[in-house]
């Protein structure tokens, strides 16, 4: 007797359809053929409602942190919207000083997408969370109806471990402090843009889309925890509207020296056709550190050392302003503002 | 960036200014009107006026064709594709625009049905052009703006809708004039602050303008008006540069109009886009200029051969003028009277974010060039 | 106003169209408002058309002139 | 000088824009003015990556759990997105034995839908919070294409604390063990359907959704720990889905007593109208409890006891059955399958 | 629910239960098909075998609406989707009926461009000539299934939409009527397994149908197969009362035409209904009945005076047949030679999820009522 | 197949529709196929119309013989 066979999933041309997000058997087929096979760890088999986690070491606070990702398109050069979603969240996590330690995932499908392009995008996450240390304990999945979505939403968030000593945070710059950055701005947005159809160009720029809880654990080992005040990942809005947070939240003002800031050459050419300044791109996989004076030589040849900050450099200073401005230096010696992000950046013909 | 690199270089930055200071004569002060957005761009966002002594000022014209489109303009796309069920292409520029109602295209967008209609951004007039080919059921309308740089592509799109008898695609037509502009701000009658107004000593010209229009249609800046014009490329070297000349020119007591910009522009122009621009458009009687108000003879419109693709024609529309706000001082800041944090409006009311009036739609608006890249000069910083 | 940046034609496509490049980025842009380019040359490349070509003898002089002006007076007349 | 002013969201007539999730001053001020405002907690105001937060106590495991909520129509008797996607989540938690401590939010809203309504979802989520002690530490808003979303979607995870003696878990279920719900199905699944514009009729049918881990603590207060073998929320897929995740999770079968399953009579009466069955619509404030024999008075008497278990039934017991099975025995006394769901609880005709 | 839970009742089930294990004969067998969908649901849903004796056996008829439409029409539906940008409307019950190349409506729905098309679920004919109405741009053609009952409201929309001169509105007609397939199940050739083939003792006639039809159009089958027929209403106690009615027959040798259903169904049906339906349609020459084949003058036609509303005639659309899965045992499980778990299919490649043949496709199906509810009678069950 | 319930007709509506009650959700439905229907009589709702009135004497006769059968005999006879 049969009792429980299931035709398995077709992955090869299949598509997503609103069974799949009922909740009956063809969800719980999605999640067992796909989800769970891609993730694979004991919390995700259990199949229950969460997953039970061992808690952090005595001493440790939780870090949670969580990010929804909408990227369109969904594959782009140098990553998809699987593995951004993993660094994303882990991200956010590192540069709270945590260690990441799991991650839950929320999936937002629509229906018609393609399952094979589905599979593609969880094992591209799949494989980010194993490569990261970090693993997708629960999830939940809902289909949409064709026009109420875009192809594939994730929502992940994180939960990390702080040790005690640990506690950097927007609020924390102070004047004298020196800005890093662990490498070169603007790869992730100008990527996304080029394969955008509207726009396309040519060019080898990809997204730096990576984990960097490895880097700021190499900053940790580094310098005394103290010194460093404050971690950002620049991502949207990009490296101006991160250092205006920090000044904002810190009630400082920040002085950048433009000709400091490492930006790739085609990030720089294709910003010049479009009309666009690469310091308001996202990044995805960069580090911004304002990190105590004295500490500030040790923190640039920490980062230096890892294989995510070898192009890291010095680019400013935090300086006493009741207004939190930041000010750039341009490279012809004059000085400018450099402001929040206002609106999208656009591509601009004047 | 070969040709680009080269003039963004510190060093020769710093000597050509030292230059100026050295040149520019202690006793006296200097007003220029840089009349391009590009050049008001350059200028903030590489903190040129640092560069300069404080007896030679700035003044930034008119010349972004976003911040000269008046409300009503916009407010004609905007009812096309909400009340029409068109879809508007337009350039990026053009979305954040304000309209009536607190509107823009990007809020309007908002609220459209996007099966019927739509608001989208394009890069090239040509894309709009593909749009209407590839979607024959989609009515398409270029909402098409700018100065004489972007009229060229607009008439060849145009030129090529007649060829294919496109029957869903149509142009609505905002190219304006340089020199007209121009004029209107050396004709402009003193306002209420005429006291305070500004002499202009000169006019750093347009870049890409002028390698369409050539130089030729600046004469009467000197003929008839005695001012000097330098015209300019875009970079920061290229506005310093034509500064030092144009600071030559008011010490030697010469207007002419010089050419700094000599890689790209010659006194003729590109007579070939001239041919195509002069077959596909014709004057405007009047048009209205968002701060500088109704100029004749100052704008174009599609020829009655194209009235099948111009959008104006084939929808049957009309404008209606909108006033800025009161308070709104961009006519006496684009006429140097005043500078944008003189207006009351400046960073409470009026930001980038919900710009009130035509100098701050643009990152090249005078007021948007002020809040987004020099409002630190407003307050003293304490140094690091 | 009028974004527009030099490029170097990389490559002639048909329909009077051209491949440019800037800084390690190709684009493809229509040549119809321009006649005469040829492979080498550097057009001034707006919302995907060139508008002139760059006259790169002059280019060169422009920064000449750059350097020039920064010569102190002393030096030049030395 | 005025520097940093930016005129208050427009929360009357406004609507989302593309601005709002570009990550620049739109989007701070978004977050500032409505989701901050009506969070207001002190870790969500740090405004950082993540919001730091206290471990469990010594000896306790963490919970994490994840829901994306997609719900259409958004406001639906008995509640809206907003608490749903509070309730949601902790109920997941709950289910787990978990204390839930925590929430964080991801939005993505679609351009052009209306500030007045999202602030009615933000402040519903809010009051939902408050009223559940969870607060929301941290959150992330994405704003997407009109025709790419559906007005609002949320995606929430909850971290909880779950005591050292407490193991709940789908395969603990064993024969013998008895199955208790804390009252009557198919309500939220019902209350969506009576509003979806193309089915409309009239009725008081409102959505049962509410946060339940007061009534698990009430168990938990009751009997030995030892003794709740399972907790599960029946959402997506009703009852029969649940049990039958049960049954194969632990490996058994299952006796229901159909007459003994608490259905409100309007909620019966839609379904003859619409051909569906109660027992597949979704329950967002609704416990299954499967319990060991001798505590199955305790558990009913204490579910009985708190208002959200009013009218808590028990309505079956745990079987032996290599092909864990869940049988029905009807009201006129004969046998059948309670299946899984099998697509989606489509209205029929035949 | 007044009219409803009477007719639920569980002590009187035990009491007509009694009844017929009583009245049956212990020395034979008894075998009846319930023809109507509706009936097998009852009986699967409310366990009825559990209370009728070993040797009453009942077997589940091809009144499925569902069920019995082919794959070819389906594909029909499909293909005005996907090729000529049409929105299908349709009951639920529609959505997930299998068609060629794996698709489903549902499927389909997901490969569709929805600016252009879509595939809808609507209550009643009503919401889709609606629809229609209210987005006048929109090609709409509802795909009208059903028997008897549903022929009714499908012709007063047709009636409706010509009223109102509706262009953008038709429908895609598989109304069949049940007297037709009666009269198959009765003629058809003994298969393969003839041997094995049960001898039909009688029919439990269907519930709504007949409010529509009346009973006389059962005569036949008393007249010329010398069957009885008890027409029942769907609730359990109804089937069980029609059984013991049917019990009765059998044991006095009698073969007529009785009426369970008397407080819904009279002899000669709903009038009005009936012209109306004669207004709008005629018999189709013939039609394919998924699991029986093609049946003469099984099903109806739209009348040539609504051919504007026909979408067989609007489309030039033709039928083209696709046959059942080889393995597939629908044909003889109809026939009662076999049971749905000898199928080799059955609970493998062949579930509700993925049907392969009509028995599995609604839960009214043969299959699918096995497999949903009575699976668990195929394996011996250790008790609690 | 062709679901359909008796449903009370609580109210008549213009264009041959009404409002029917059934255990206290109301819909409203199409009485365009049955005539003479008045408030208080129960319909058989199929798809949003009313395909037959219910005969409420009927109903009741089927239920006694429900009853009826379910008598033993040795009851029937006593
Ligand atoms: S700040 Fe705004 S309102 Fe004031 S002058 Fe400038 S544009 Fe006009
Ligand atoms: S199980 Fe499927 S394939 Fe087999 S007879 Fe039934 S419907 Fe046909
Ligand atoms: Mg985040
Ligand atoms: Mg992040
Ligand atoms: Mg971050
Ligand atoms: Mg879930
Ligand atoms: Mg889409
Ligand atoms: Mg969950
Ligand atoms: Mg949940
Ligand atoms: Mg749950
Ligand atoms: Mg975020
Ligand atoms: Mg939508």
């Amino acid at each position: 007797m049969k009792t429980h066979y299931t035709r398995p999933l077709d992955l090869r041309s299949g598509r997503v359809d609103m069974n799949h997000g009922a909740g009956g058997r063809a969800t719980a087929q999605l999640v067992a053929e796909l989800f769970a096979r891609a993730f694979d760890n004991p919390w995700l088999g259990q199949g229950d409602d969460g997953a039970v986690l061992p808690a952090p070491a005595p001493g440790e606070r939780l870090v949670m942190a969580t990010d929804g990702h909408v990227v369109s398109p969904l594959f782009f050069p140098g990553g998809d919207i699987g593995s951004l979603a993993v660094h994303g969240t882990v991200n956010d996590l590192a540069v709270m000083g945590a260690r990441p330690l799991y991650l839950s995932a929320s999936f937002i499908l629509e229906e018609g997408y393609p399952l094979a392009d589905l599979k593609r995008i969880v094992d591209s996450m799949a494989a980010a969370s194993r490569a990261a240390g970090v693993p997708v304990v629960t999830g939940d999945t809902k289909v949409v109806e064709q026009g109420k979505g875009d192809g594939v939403f994730i929502a992940t968030t994180g939960i990390g471990a702080l040790p005690a000593e640990r506690s950097p945070g927007g609020a924390r710059a102070r004047p004298g402090d020196v800005v890093l950055v662990s490498g070169s701005m603007g790869d992730h947005g100008m990527a996304i843009l080029a394969v955008r159809e509207s726009l396309a160009f040519d060019s080898e720029i990809r997204s730096d889309s990576a984990a960097l809880h490895g880097l700021v654990e190499a900053l940790y080992a580094a310098l005394p925890a103290e010194a460093i005040r404050v971690l950002r990942d620049p991502t949207r809005g990009g490296l101006a509207t991160t250092l205006n947070e920090i000044a904002r939240q810190s009630g400082a003002g920040m002085r950048i020296e433009e000709a400091a800031v490492p930006v790739h050459p085609q990030v720089e050419a294709a910003c010049e056709l479009l009309g666009l300044d690469p310091l308001y791109l996202a990044n995805e996989g960069k580090l911004i550190a304002v990190v105590a004076p004295e500490s500030a030589d040790a923190a640039l040849a920490a980062l230096r050392a890892h294989p995510l900050g070898s192009a890291a450099a010095r680019i400013g200073t935090v300086v006493e302003d009741a207004h939190h401005f930041v000010q750039l230096a341009t490279p012809l010696g004059g000085q400018r503002m450099l402001d929040w992000l206002s609106g999208e950046p656009l591509p601009r013909i004047c | 960036m070969k040709y680009v690199d080269e003039f963004r270089d510190g060093e020769l930055a710093r000597g050509i200014g030292a230059a100026i200071a050295r040149e520019a004569d202690p006793a006296r002060h200097y007003a220029f009107m840089e009349f391009c957005g590009g050049h008001t761009h350059a200028i903030s966002r590489y903190g040129v006026v640092d560069l300069l002594p404080a007896n030679v000022r700035m003044i930034h014209g008119p010349g972004c064709p976003v911040c000269v489109l008046p409300v009503g303009r916009i407010d004609m796309a905007i009812r096309l594709a909400m009340e029409r069920a068109v879809t508007i292409c337009t350039y990026g520029d053009c979305l954040r625009v304000p309209a009536s109602g607190g509107l823009s295209l990007l809020k309007a967008r908002a609220r459209l049905d996007k099966n019927r209609a739509d608001i989208r951004m394009v890069y090239s007039a040509a894309d709009a052009l593909a749009l209407a080919q590839r979607e024959p059921q989609r009515e398409v309308v270029f909402l098409a703006i700018g100065f004489e740089t972007t009229t060229p592509p607009t008439a060849l799109v145009l030129r090529q809708a007649r060829a294919l008898g496109l029957a869903n695609f149509s142009v609505l037509c905002n190219h304006v004039l340089t020199p007209a502009a121009i004029r209107a701000i050396l004709h402009a009658p003193a306002g209420a602050g005429a006291d305070a107004r500004v002499k202009l000593d000169g006019f750093v010209g347009p870049a890409h303008v002028s390698t369409v229009i050539g130089s030729r249609p600046y004469d009467f800046v000197a003929g008839q008006h005695h001012k000097p014009v330098v015209i300019a490329g875009f970079e920061p070297l290229d506005v310093m540069q034509s500064i030092l000349m144009l600071v030559r020119q008011v010490n030697d007591g010469r207007a002419e109009i010089e050419n700094e910009f000599t890689r790209a522009v010659t006194r003729e122009g590109n007579l070939k886009a001239q041919a195509l621009v002069d077959e596909v458009f014709t004057l405007r009687d009047s048009y209205e200029w968002r701060g500088l108000g109704s100029l004749p003879d100052s704008a174009l419109r599609i020829r009655p051969e194209f009235a099948a693709w111009d959008a104006e024609a084939k929808f049957g529309l009309d404008y209606a003028p909108v006033p800025d706000h009161k308070s709104c001082e961009c006519g006496t800041i684009l006429r140097g009277e005043k500078r944008p944090a003189d207006c009351k409006l400046f960073g409470t009311a009026c930001t980038p974010e919900t710009p009130m009036g035509s100098c701050m739609v643009s990152s090249e608006g005078a007021c948007a060039a002020h809040y987004n890249y020099g409002r630190f000069r407003d307050i003293p910083v304490a140094a690091a | 106003m009028c974004l527009a940046i030099p490029a170097r034609v990389a490559e002639l496509l048909p329909d009077d169209r051209a491949r440019v490049e800037l800084g390690g980025v190709a684009k493809e842009i229509s040549l119809a408002l321009v006649d005469g380019v040829a492979i080498g040359d550097y057009v001034i490349v707006h919302v995907g058309y060139a508008l002139s070509k760059l006259d790169q003898r002059e280019a060169e002089a422009t920064l000449a002139l750059f350097a020039q002006a920064g010569l102190t007076p002393s030096l030049e007349d030395a």
